[in-house]
């Protein structure tokens, strides 16, 4: 038998099973919940001014979640999806990047994007499907993207950008521009055939790729309890020969340092890393979604004490570096922007019926354009029963 | 009878597909406790146990797998799929082992028993990955049955016979109409035949062909039609594989007219396929071309669905349009 | 200009593609070193290294994840699915994601560099797994181009074309003219169009179209109908997807006549979409029903390949059915 | 956090990666090449008419593969794969199972099936796909199946039978009847999503399957350490909470101790239980291929040298349950047997052309007939072109 095909292990002669819990798997913590630090442990790299853009980002991201879900319910808006007490994991995470890294997410990591600087007027130009959304109004609201953030647009068939992102760190590689790639995904995403193919590859052809892993503990209606018998997510690492940590992802710096040595192994050594965070999705899974129906108030009041914002403004107060009074004016500048945004982009045109069929190849085909000019002569004919189009017909 | 709608209809069809036979097995993602994200599947786990109606982990191949596995064994598995768009991550399972299994093995064994349950189409502002038509993939696949109901009664029948059918069946459940489309059902036990259209309302100058959602469509157009003195055939196709060449060709020999409407992307669309047969067989009773009012060359918009869709005022102009040819 | 197979010919195309351009990668399953089953990829790894040329693990699903995000990239990802019958696992990636990348995005983001190039068809005795023609089941989807070339000249110039184009192709190589094709081409670099048919041939009472390795098929029953005073005008379609609808209506309202003859099944296969367009735009013109000579709605079998292929004495006989209706 | 939805670890509050390859895998071995047992070692549940039967199945085997990889040099037969040097693995676990359990095995299993009792004329008949093969002639040479003896007829695409094999278990389980499933697949082949797909689901619906891994160092030209970085097959059991074991594939006793002792797992707890059996492809891929292209004559010598047969002829003989002659006669009549097999079997009638249009539905469409009608008549026009069929049209 060969030593280069497995790695040459112990020769037994009586049979023992390896349990399939056999990994013991360590979690990073490092900040409490009262804002104090473990002891010993190491911070990641942060100074005030990441500090507060990082807590910044994550109080536009609560505010914006409670808005748009009140949006939602007022008939305002077709669907939404908040993040709600798993806002650490996806803006601890995108702070440790550089901005030339890609990021490839699965539809609950706004986090990452507003971290990247994406404004409060184009998530809404999204959401509202409105002719300023940069997807042109083509996709169901949080299905955002933005070339110039390098943050790939939202798609959503589950765990298809897994693959794709070993694909795309590999051609940074070969690029060799020192940029890497994370990529997002749910726990229940990580069921999917593609997390196999994705992170096989990744680890066979040396792709600097962070797979971020949000084990938020339900996906829809089903407990992780009945999407995997492993340990985690993280227990699969093994099996790739990829590097991986565990970390809780309710605590921002555990998640930041994380990142920050995944992202500089990823780099230095051209190889993928896993991250798991472990959180709990503590709003429903969608506006469509009712979790009364599959769980039980007292879990969510368990995991609500867990709150990764609170607990980041707990260790910012203590360090001076906010205040009461900052949070207040925050949190109601915020709210006021975000209604004014929705009042703004929920007036605004959508997109034209010309745009309907752009893209769909770099040029229209014949047939393309044969379909547009049949469709534009059928509205002029029934202006009023296409209301968004017919006004601006050219 | 009782008034139901569409997802009460299936979901009586389970129960009466779980009741009568005890290796009948639902499965698929959501679709345990919670009854799926639509609730077709509600009370079923309540009613027969966690091991007969269960979330599966969050994987279409694996789903497909397992139902082809199962089905194999002689269990009765009825899988659901959570929405069309989401079904091609197991289009091998369906189209390279459901379909062929039978043929492959020279009948040692089969997947007879299987049957999916997906819900399909437009109509609820989900964009590119909500709203897909996918039937026609499908339907190039010998060894696979696909049927598409139209209304309560329809889906009832259709999906019992669909689940005791011994082939493998692909049900597309118009989701639009989950809740809008009521009717009285029976609540006894019935089927409705695989293979065979209805005709739903006789007339004389043109046969209007679809199914599904797009049923209430070519109504809509058909009533605007005759209030222009046109006399239409309507027919529900029920079954796209195999489909009912004999009942479409009839009408057409009648009618010397035909327009098919489906929600799916016009090019390479099942409409082609009814084109191309029935060019063929009632070439000489043809008076004007076969007319296709279908989903646009794109994918699935959101802000413009309206204006993508084969609506009734585009089949009504394409009906006048075959009239006055 | 040099004698090559067509291996030999898409072995070429690949070299210069690669050669002028340093971010074009080739892999798939034994790409590598090996070359590839087939050979197609021969000595690429050595002339550009194992970074650009490789093997992958046994994934088609990843492998064409892999190549949807290198594209994405800015990267030419030129990905082999070994066989055409094992493009499935990836079909979600291809019909979900490379099709619908650059729509969903709003063109933020496009994989419009990507080539998949995988053996496609029957004649080697491989049965249902090694010989299907699967373009059909991928031209209903918007987004995508679907090249087949019929001999190495084609080959050569259309696979250049392909990696050049701005947007997905997948690129169907009839594996059983591998070797048997041979002819002139060119050593240098030169493309031919995508989306537009070639007439082959001139003709006057009706025309065949066909693309890939059935257009020898099409020319051994057009010489047979010659025999008998019939003149055939031969198309190759060479792009199923867009296709040029309109070489094939000019040659039609010319002939009046119209058979279409391709390897994969009859039901729901691309000559009924060819069929169902053409009727409409050519409805006047029509002599006698568009034909269609197909694959049997059979899994493809084994010990009856002669008896499934559409082969030129099923076509002789269509045509004269045609021009004698 | 919640230590239900995941194995509560240490906390850490420095970056600790969880290597690749953390996990040891220890190896079992029973049986040395010279026969001998290793110290201590536990034999599986063997007597001599056990023992002779595996053996005498292990000499069909490879006198099987080796007169039809010759019939295929000569001409008459178009396709065939040996599992030259690796017997051992399918033989000696299909050993372990009761002929109630079911077989799903991806091709190179022919050892299984000849074990189970499929007769050597069933193998002639299907690799001729003549009119007797079970298979009806529709699947290229050694697409074996049979009901009868519960093994799954072969697909092609690889790593379908995964998930089915998890599904089929499950349905075993819910009837109750104390039988389980075996999987076999290539390291290759554990690549595919399906992969990941069938051992999540079987780990989580708890399903009695074995999925036995026969890693040979190659799929096709590619060899395992451009297939995957972990630690062999065997690393990936952990990450979904399966039991899991590697064992020498070349040591038929250890390859029976581990199925035997999986088997009882299965069964007893519904569970399922990963084996790794490691050996070496010592033949070409298929008569299609030509290893010569991606290795080296010395690598094929060193492995030659751990023949599994003669390592069990070895035993058998130090036991006194064979000997020379024995060996010698066995040969000469398997021989003699094949050859005279393949002379009945190459000219028995192929399929008729009625049974081209079977089975596709339990009862052909109205489409399907009238292709049928449509075809007899233009064959019975051009009987010379159709020499297969047109002489027994009805
Ligand atoms: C391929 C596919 N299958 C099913 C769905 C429907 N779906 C959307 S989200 C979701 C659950 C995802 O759970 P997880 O990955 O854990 O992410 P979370 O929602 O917890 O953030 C499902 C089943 C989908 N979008 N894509
Ligand atoms: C889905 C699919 N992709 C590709 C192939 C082509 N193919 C046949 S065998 C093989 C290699 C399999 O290797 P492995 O699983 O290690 O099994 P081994 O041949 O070594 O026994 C490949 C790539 C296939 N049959 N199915
Ligand atoms: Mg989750
Ligand atoms: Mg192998």
């Amino acid at each position: 038998m060969d030593a280069e095909m497995y790695q040459e292990g112990r020769s037994i002669h009586q049979v023992e099973f390896i349990d399939g819990h056999s990994v013991e798997i360590p979690i990073l913590k490092i900040l409490k919940q009262d804002g104090s630090i473990y002891a010993n442990a190491d911070l990641p790299e942060i100074d005030q001014e990441l500090a507060t853009k990082i807590y910044k980002t994550l109080a536009f991201h609560r505010v914006l979640d409670e808005r748009m879900v009140a949006s939602q319910r007022q008939g305002r808006l077709s669907f939404y999806m908040t993040a709600l007490g798993e806002e650490a994991a996806s803006v601890g995470s995108a702070a440790a990047l550089d901005d030339k890294d890609m990021i490839m997410a699965q539809y609950r990591e706004q986090g990452a994007l507003m971290f990247r600087g994406f404004r409060l007027e184009q998530f809404m130009n999204q959401m509202f499907s409105n002719e300023l959304d940069l997807g042109k109004g083509r996709q169901m609201p949080i299905h955002y993207g933005s070339q110039e953030l390098n943050y790939m647009t939202i798609s959503s068939p589950l765990g298809t950008q897994i693959p794709q992102a070993a694909g795309y760190a590999y051609g940074q590689k070969l690029k060799g521009n020192q940029t890497c790639t994370i990529c997002y995904f749910g726990e229940g995403a990580a069921s999917e055939g593609d997390f196999h193919a994705g992170l096989n590859m990744a680890a066979v052809h040396k792709a600097p790729v962070i797979f971020f892993c949000r084990n938020n503990g339900y996906a829809i209606s089903t407990p992780s309890s009945q999407q995997y018998m492993g340990n985690g997510i993280a227990s699969r690492g093994v099996g790739y020969g990829i590097k991986t940590i565990r970390v809780d992802g309710n605590d921002i710096l555990a998640v930041l340092k994380a990142t920050q040595a995944a992202r500089k192994h990823a780099i230095e050594n051209d190889a993928p890393v896993v991250i798991e965070a472990m959180s709990y999705r503590l709003g429903a899974h969608s506006t469509s979604d009712d979790p009364s129906g599959y769980r039980t108030k007292e879990e969510e009041a368990k995991y609500a004490e867990h709150d990764p914002i609170l607990r980041m403004k707990n260790w910012m107060i203590a360090q001076k570096w906010w205040d009461e009074e900052q949070e207040t004016a925050i949190f109601e500048r915020l709210r006021e922007d975000v209604l004014a945004a929705v009042k703004v982009a929920e007036v605004i045109d959508k997109p034209t019926l010309e745009s309907m069929f752009d893209d769909v190849y770099d040029v229209p085909t014949p047939q393309l354009n044969e379909q547009l000019a049949d469709l534009k002569e059928h509205i002029k004919k029934y202006p009023d029963a296409y209301p968004v189009t017919a006004g601006r017909l050219k | 009878m009782a008034k139901m709608n569409l997802l009460q209809a299936i979901n009586n069809a389970l129960e009466i597909a779980m009741h009568e036979n005890d290796s009948a097995v639902c499965f698929g993602e959501d679709v345990g406790h919670f009854g799926g994200v639509f609730r077709a599947t509600s009370n079923l786990q309540e009613k027969f146990g966690k091991n007969r109606c269960f979330n599966t982990p969050l994987t279409e191949q694996g789903i497909m797998g397992f139902a082809n596995g199962l089905a194999a064994q002689g269990s009765v598995p009825i899988a659901e799929i959570q929405f069309a768009d989401y079904i091609f991550p197991a289009f091998d399972q369906i189209v390279n082992e459901s379909a062929k299994f039978r043929y492959r093995s020279g009948n040692e064994f089969n997947v007879g028993n299987l049957t999916i349950r997906t819900p399909y189409g437009g109509g609820i502002a989900g964009g590119l990955y909500h709203s897909q038509s996918p039937e026609a993939y499908f339907a190039h696949t010998p060894g696979l049955k696909i049927v598409v109901p139209r209304n309560p009664y329809q889906a009832k029948g259709l999906l019992l016979a669909a689940i005791r059918d011994k082939n493998p069946v692909i049900f597309f459940e118009p989701k639009k109409l989950y809740r809008a489309s009521t009717g009285e059902v029976p609540e006894e036990d019935y089927q409705l035949p695989l293979g065979k259209a209805e005709v739903v309302k006789a007339g004389t100058d043109i046969t209007l062909l679809g199914w599904g959602a797009q049923m209430e469509t070519l109504e809509k157009a058909a009533d605007m039609a005759q209030e222009k003195g046109v006399s239409c055939e309507l027919i529900d196709l029920r079954s796209i594989l195999p489909w009912d060449v004999e009942t479409v060709a009839a009408s057409v020999r009648k009618t010397g007219r035909l327009l098919i409407n489906h929600e799916a992307p016009l090019t390479g669309g099942f409409a082609g396929e009814i084109a191309a047969t029935i060019q063929d067989k009632c070439f000489l009773n043809l008076e004007s071309p076969i007319s296709r009012v279908c989903g646009l060359d794109t994918p699935f918009p959101l802000a413009q669905e309206k204006e993508y869709m084969p609506d009734e005022l585009k089949t009504f102009e394409a009906i006048m349009a075959s009239i006055n040819y």
